[in-house]
């Protein structure tokens, strides 16, 4: 008879607490970094077939967003432009028409290019929300909220890139308070819009119209108050009756 | 077998043998009164009525139970009504999302209640009862193995200060013990 | 029943049959023998009929691995369910089985409470049963969610989608429940085996040695550890006792708090609680019966006990009985279409009419038979008994879940279902899995808990020799 | 342990004399109060005073039952602790006939029962337009009835000259007349199997009319009708009653001659008549407390009550108990091992009967069907909520439950006893919540002006309160002091005057 085990093994209990411990807080630790959508999306930057330059177009060369992505303003879908868009600019004899970036834009709509095929361009999609999840964007550019809120500044990027998490908290946190995501209609597409671009006594004459409070009422509610989006939205969110649903409905149909 | 533990022939203490449950207890009682301290009865099942015997007090377990059941209850509590309440607030079968959800609230409140003094009285009970302890004076007597089979044993430890050698021996015959073994670290 | 003794037979009241309490253990075994007969079979060699039954279940295992990976990788459609039966076998499966586990606690929890010695016998085995049958329930809901991938959704982590568990759904609530119930069963089991597990590790030789006695902490059963250790396993058990309501009564819930007819009930919980001890009693019997036979243990798990399992089977088969016949009644007396609707569906018309009448016969008739003594002691009434049970509450679970949706408020709803191959397979596979798992614990852990059943033996008592002179006083005085 | 209590010593048992003043104070009370509540009864305060009696008859008739309950159980379970108490649970038991009797006046006299459950009266006056209408449309009916017949007989007998007509009808032509046949004899049949006699063309009309203006009396007529209504009323009667004095008179001649038989009858038949024990107490409770509210309906109802009365019975034994031990009765057998045991079986009742109370609210709440959730909805707003809340979670529930959590508590008498009274107390605002909001929308529905209390009703909730437990108290000590105090030569008595836990 004697003991089974030798002394050292009294304190094995702590080590293997004291691992199992370290273990699991890293388990959670990178369940909840890397399980993520911030983790997954963001960044995201595919080549695509034709190198287009956004914050040429875009940006540099102010072309509106909407000369692309013509149904934004009336589709849940926001379109990928039909290389007949790109024709209009690019076709021949017209701006680089030759350039080899282009030779997709070529094999699809050039009938005298050896290359052509007639198939459409094989944009990558970028952004993306799940199957389950509905965007509708009319719904959301109707009532003031910039393509920036989502894509970023996709004018200063010469290659777009999945600029926000499009998480669902991503959209939760609009849904619960909007304020500092609208602003007028008119200045929808326009990505560096800021709060201090806006004329305040239009600003004002406008909102009144749409309420019922006059100017002055409005103006001396807001006395001492910075002027800023969180202003501008507030009272956007007033007149034009905004209630962003948040039950589960709202985009899981 | 090889005996890995170290083979210093210290005494740790004496391991003598009764022949029932009903004779260890009245030597139990025995050696309380004689003042001894740091002792114990090994049995293969608790004996009834030992710890009285022993004069020993009645466990404290509970008490950290009642603090595993407590922090159960404020950790379900807590989670569901800052995940309900604020963080995410649902409006599910028109069940409000207020204070008085809080019946919806029960079933996982009561489960975490348990499930965390459930792990208080375990965790309390090896930390109590200072187990596992793999390695132990006590394996290294022939006799004690017999404790989970039929045996009845007392210890006496050396460590006590009423250990007297002889004399303990003496005592531990005096109050009925059979075979008698000495017990070295 | 004809009483034979009258006051003038020279044996003290307390002695008389029908009065005297019956000795646990039979033949004046000694704690040594006990020992001996329990870690035999873990030490001996297994009989044959151990080998006949394991290849088989490790078989069905390989089914239940087989059609689980076929599911995960085709998709849940290969299961029979659709609209508007979407909770089919695999629900009733999960219903089932955790019910099943019910009886392991109430045997290790309830009947330790209420200091039913008796227990100690057969509460190792049920408690085994428990966690195996528990383990086998957490299959079907956990492939039913579809993407079995996706199963930590359950967990409250926190992520970036801001999405957090409905806690008003009573199926977060099951989640919640099961896991809390095979955590604390499985504490509750080990906590229990810790002694017999040190008997084993004392007896063993050789690297089994060093495995039983690794598993055994160093058990070295002082009093100054049996004390803390009784008042934890009493903790564990009372803490058992109202967990194991709330378990089958929150996977009523998963029912009852809906709307629809035959679902919608108050008196759910308790008799789901009841329905699930009653199973999982005739579980216990199904099992315990050839074990006892196959390793000699007669002297252990003797006549009383099975007579007293029986009894429960009655009384439990009695108040499930009492719940079919309030649900009945209620259907008539509440008067409200739907619900009365689907009670007759149930049984007077309908395509599951055979189902009803097969619950009813099973669970409520069948054990009226254990009325009479002679069929309590049958062994092979009673095993026969069991399984009717057995069979009985799989249709009951069956009953309620798939015929209440099969026929919804709209009749352009209805819709019947029947079960694929793959639902099949994966129950028959399921009862692989749970046999191969208590063959393997047979095999290696004390099937009885040796310990417990040392402590109720009567020279176990501190005060024996009190009794026994009490006793021979009045057997000097009666002659 | 000083050695062990042999149950020999105990065999002449302890007979318990009746204090006269206690005696006559209860008959005071009891038989002064029953005066005073029925010749103030004699009045139109009749319909809210029977909310009064029911609620004052229910709640020591549920104390009784339990006692009864505990009674089997002990049997059932071949139980040995409770040995030394068991004669207690036996007497409040044998209480069971005069509750049922004191209930009679309600059960039985019109300005009463109609008060409580309306739907005797909401029955009747159905039943009465109904024959009002039979009878004036009988004659009516009958004539149109039978010139639908007649035209249907003509019918058939067009289409047979149609067949006789056709000169040589092709097969197909000619099966198609036949089926054509086939079918109007069918509906002339169907129509010609109406009893048009007068009684007949009546009950048809009263069925019809019944149907079209109380239709959910008119559905559960099977059972809410007065013959029924007297049978199930006397089968409570002699199923609750007969199952107590039964099991005690044979408890009771187990004391005069110690043969064990009478031991083993006990346990077979307390087992074999548990069924009917249940199914009484179930249907009892349906009757005199679902019953308030017709249209309302849960299955748990039956085990609800039964949480509360087997919970509050032993309550009131342990009351008892600690009564007569300090009168200096009972001091040796009964010791603080009986108290824990008791104190923990309440204990375990708490928690039961707060899983159930709970469960039957959570479904109902959870579900939100309109005609379950108006109970709550009623208990739950304005008055009753805060009632609600007060007394039956936490008064019923948390304070119980946490006191008995502690093992001290359970050992010592006057404390456990002090809980014991306070669960009675809660087991009595139980009872009234079921019953007392029923009363003022009841008794004022019909007025238009629907009042949700009637004001000072409670006086005569507190007279017909303190009326009953004169009564129940009175009978009780009767009881006790009929036979020995406990069963003196049960052959379990060593085990319990021995039990240790």
């Amino acid at each position: 008879m004697g003991n089974i085990f030798p002394r050292w093994t009294n304190l094995l209990p702590f080590k293997i607490l004291a691992c199992l411990g370290v273990l699991g807080v890293c388990v959670i630790a990178v369940a909840w970094y890397s399980f993520t959508p911030k983790y997954t999306r963001v960044g995201y930057m595919p080549q695509q077939p034709i190198p287009f330059d956004h914050s040429l177009h875009a940006g540099q060369l102010g072309m509106d967003c909407r000369y692309c992505h013509t149904h934004v303003e009336n589709s849940p879908h926001s379109n990928i432009p039909a290389a007949q868009v790109c024709w209009n600019c690019h076709g021949p004899g017209k701006v680089k028409a030759d350039s080899p970036k282009l030779e997709p834009l070529r094999a699809a709509m050039d009938e005298n290019y050896e290359g052509y095929t007639g198939q459409p361009i094989e944009w990558v999609q970028i952004h993306k929300v799940p199957e389950y999840a509905h965007f509708n964007h009319m719904a959301h550019v109707n009532r003031g909220v910039s393509c920036v809120e989502c894509h970023g500044r996709v004018d200063e990027m010469p290659v777009v890139y999945h600029a926000k998490p499009l998480s669902m908290s991503f959209c939760l946190e609009c849904h619960r308070a909007p304020e500092d995501k609208l602003r007028p209609l008119d200045q929808i597409t326009n990505l560096a819009w800021k709060a201090d671009d806006l004329d305040p006594e239009a600003f004002y004459a406008y909102v009144a119209g749409k309420t019922e409070a006059s100017v002055d009422e409005l103006k001396k509610g807001d006395a001492g108050k910075p002027w800023s989006r969180e202003l501008i939205g507030s009272h956007l969110r007033q007149a034009w009756g905004i209630h962003p649903p948040q039950d589960c409905a709202a985009c899981h149909y | 077998m090889s005996n890995p533990s170290s083979s210093s022939n210290e005494l740790f203490g004496y391991v003598a043998e009764f022949s029932s449950a009903a004779d260890l207890y009245h030597a139990a009682e025995k050696v309380r009164d004689a003042g001894f301290r740091r002792w114990d009865v090994h049995t293969p099942y608790p004996v009834h009525g030992m710890d009285h015997a022993m004069g020993l007090g009645k466990s404290w377990l509970s008490a950290l139970v009642l603090g595993g059941g407590i922090s159960g209850s404020l950790t379900a509590l807590l989670l569901q009504f800052f995940t309900q309440v604020s963080l995410y607030p649902t409006v599910v079968q028109s069940k409000p999302t207020n204070l008085f959800t809080i019946p919806a609230f029960f079933p996982v409140t009561f489960e975490l209640t348990i499930l965390l003094s459930a792990f208080a009285t375990v965790g309390g009970l090896f930390t109590i009862i200072a187990l596992p302890r793999w390695n132990h004076p006590l394996f290294n007597s022939p006799l004690f193995s017999k404790f989970s089979n039929d045996g009845f044993l007392l210890v006496i430890e050396a460590r006590d200060p009423k250990f007297h050698g002889e004399k303990t021996r003496e005592l531990l015959s005096e109050i009925g013990a059979g075979q008698i073994e000495e017990v070295t670290y | 029943m004809a009483d034979t003794s009258s006051a003038n037979v020279p044996v003290h009241p307390s002695e008389a049959e029908g009065v005297a309490r019956e000795q646990l253990v039979l033949n004046n075994r000694s704690l040594g023998w006990i020992t001996d007969r329990v870690c035999g079979i873990v030490e001996n060699r297994q009989p044959l009929i151990w080998w006949v039954l394991f290849v088989p279940s490790v078989f069905g295992f390989l089914c239940l691995v087989f059609s689980l990976v076929y599911l995960v990788s085709t998709g849940v459609g290969v299961w029979g369910m659709n609209h508007p039966v979407a909770w089919g076998w695999d629900i009733v499966n999960f219903v089932f089985w955790i019910g099943i586990g019910h009886a392991g606690t109430l045997i290790s929890a309830i009947l330790f409470l209420t200091r039913q010695k008796w227990r100690t016998s057969v509460n190792r085995a049920s408690e085994a049963m428990t966690i195996f049958a528990v383990m086998c329930a957490g299959i079907f809901p956990g492939f039913h969610v579809g993407r079995f991938w996706m199963v930590w959704f359950l967990a409250p982590i926190p992520n970036s989608n801001a999405i957090w568990q409905n806690f008003k759904s009573p199926l977060l609530w099951d989640v919640f429940a099961v896991s809390t119930y095979f955590t604390v069963s499985l504490i509750f089991w080990y906590i229990g085996l810790i002694p017999d597990l040190a008997t084993l590790r004392d007896r063993a030789k050789g690297i089994a040695k060093k495995l039983y006695g690794f598993f055994a902490f160093g058990w070295r059963g002082g009093n100054r550890q049996w004390r803390h250790y009784e008042m934890a396993y009493l903790i564990l058990a009372a803490l058992s006792t109202p967990l194991v309501l709330s378990v089958h009564s929150v996977v009523s819930f998963d029912f009852a708090t809906s709307v629809i007819p035959g679902w919608h009930t108050t008196i759910f919980p308790p008799y789901f609680v009841a329905g699930a001890i009653f199973g999982g009693f005739a579980m216990v019997l199904t099992l315990m019966l050839p074990v006892r036979k196959l390793y000699g243990l007669e002297d252990l798990i003797t006549g009383k006990h099975i007579d007293n399992m029986a009894k429960i089977i009655l009384l439990t088969g009695t108040i499930v009985g009492y719940a079919y016949i309030m649900e009945l009644f209620i259907s008539y007396y509440g008067a409200n279409a739907f619900e009365a609707d689907a009670f007759h569906m149930r049984i007077l018309s309908g395509p599951y009419t055979w189902a009803y009448y097969c619950m009813f016969f099973c669970n409520v008739i069948a054990p009226q038979v254990f009325w009479f003594h002679y069929c309590r002691h049958n062994l092979w009434i009673v095993f026969i008994i069991a399984n009717f049970v057995n069979f009985g509450m799989w249709f009951e679970r069956f009953v309620i879940i798939p015929t209440s949706l099969a026929r919804d408020f709209l009749p352009g709803q209805w819709g019947n279902y029947s079960a694929s191959w793959v639902e099949k397979l994966l129950f028959g596979g399921s009862f692989g899995m749970f046999m191969m798992l208590f063959l393997l614990f047979l095999r290696f852990l004390p099937v009885i808990a040796i310990g417990e059943v040392k402590g109720v033996l009567p020279q176990s008592d501190p005060h024996y020799p009190e009794w026994k002179r009490l006793r021979e006083k009045r057997r000097a005085a009666a002659n | 342990m000083a050695g062990l209590k042999d149950g020999d010593d105990y065999r002449d048992g302890e007979r318990f004399k009746i204090p006269s003043t206690l005696q006559f104070a209860c008959l005071g009370v009891g038989g002064a109060g029953l005066l005073l509540f029925f010749i103030l009864a004699m009045s139109d305060r009749a319909g809210a005073m029977a909310y009064s009696w029911l609620f004052a008859v229910i709640f020591f008739l549920s104390l009784a039952v339990g006692g009864l309950f505990w009674t089997m159980l002990h049997h059932a379970s071949n139980s040995g602790w409770g040995t030394v108490v068991r004669r207690l649970m036996e007497n409040l038991a044998s209480l069971i006939p005069f509750m049922i009797v004191l209930a009679l006046p309600i059960l039985a006299f019109p300005n009463f029962r109609d008060a409580l459950w309306e739907w005797f009266p909401e029955r009747k006056a159905a039943l009465a337009d109904a024959s009002t209408y039979a009878e004036q449309k009988r004659d009516a009916y009958i004539a149109e009835r039978q010139a639908e017949i007649a035209k249907a007989e003509e019918a058939v007998a067009a289409a047979k000259k149609d067949l006789a007509d056709v000169a040589s009808p092709s097969p197909g032509h000619r099966l198609h007349l036949e089926r054509r046949i086939a079918e109007l004899e069918e509906k002339a049949a169907k129509l010609a199997e109406e009893d048009l006699s007068e009684a007949g063309a009546t009950a048809t009309l009263v069925d019809k009319h019944f149907l079209d203006h109380a239709t959910l009396l008119f559905n559960k007529r099977g059972y809410l009708n007065e013959g029924f209504w007297w049978v199930r009323q006397i089968f409570y009667f002699v199923a609750l009653s007969g199952i107590a004095l039964l099991l005690r008179s044979w408890s009771i001649r187990l004391d005069h001659d110690g043969d064990p038989k009478w031991f083993r009858w006990m346990r077979r038949w307390s087992c074999g008549l548990l069924p009917f024990f249940a199914t009484a107490w179930t249907f009892l409770v349906f009757d005199w407390l679902m019953g308030l509210d017709y249209s309302w309906f849960s299955t748990m109802w039956g085990v609800y009550l039964f949480a509360g009365a087997a919970l509050n019975s032993m309550g009131l034994l342990v009351i008892l108990l600690t009564a007569l031990r300090k009168a200096g009765y009972l001091k040796d057998v009964v010791t603080l091992e009986h108290y824990h045991l008791m104190g923990k079986l309440m204990h375990a009742f708490v928690i039961f009967w707060a899983y159930i109370a709970f469960s039957q609210f959570f479904l109902i709440w959870y579900a939100n069907i309109t005609e379950e959730t108006q109970f709550f909805l009623m208990r739950n707003t304005a008055f009753w909520n805060g009632y609600t809340i007060a007394f039956l979670v936490v008064g019923h529930f948390f304070l119980p439950f946490v006191v008995l959590l502690l093992r001290k508590v359970k050992l010592m008498p006057m404390v456990i006893s002090g809980v014991a009274a306070w669960n009675l107390l809660m087991h009595a605002f139980d009872l009234y919540w079921i019953i007392a909001p029923e009363r003022g929308p009841s008794l004022t529905a019909h007025t238009g002006n629907i009042q949700m209390t009637i004001p000072g009703a409670w006086v005569y909730d507190i007279l017909a309160f303190v009326t009953v437990a004169g009564i129940f108290g009175f009978f009780l000590l009767r009881q006790l002091a009929s036979a020995s105090l406990f069963p003196c030569r049960d052959p379990r008595l060593d085990e319990s005057l021995n039990v240790v836990n």
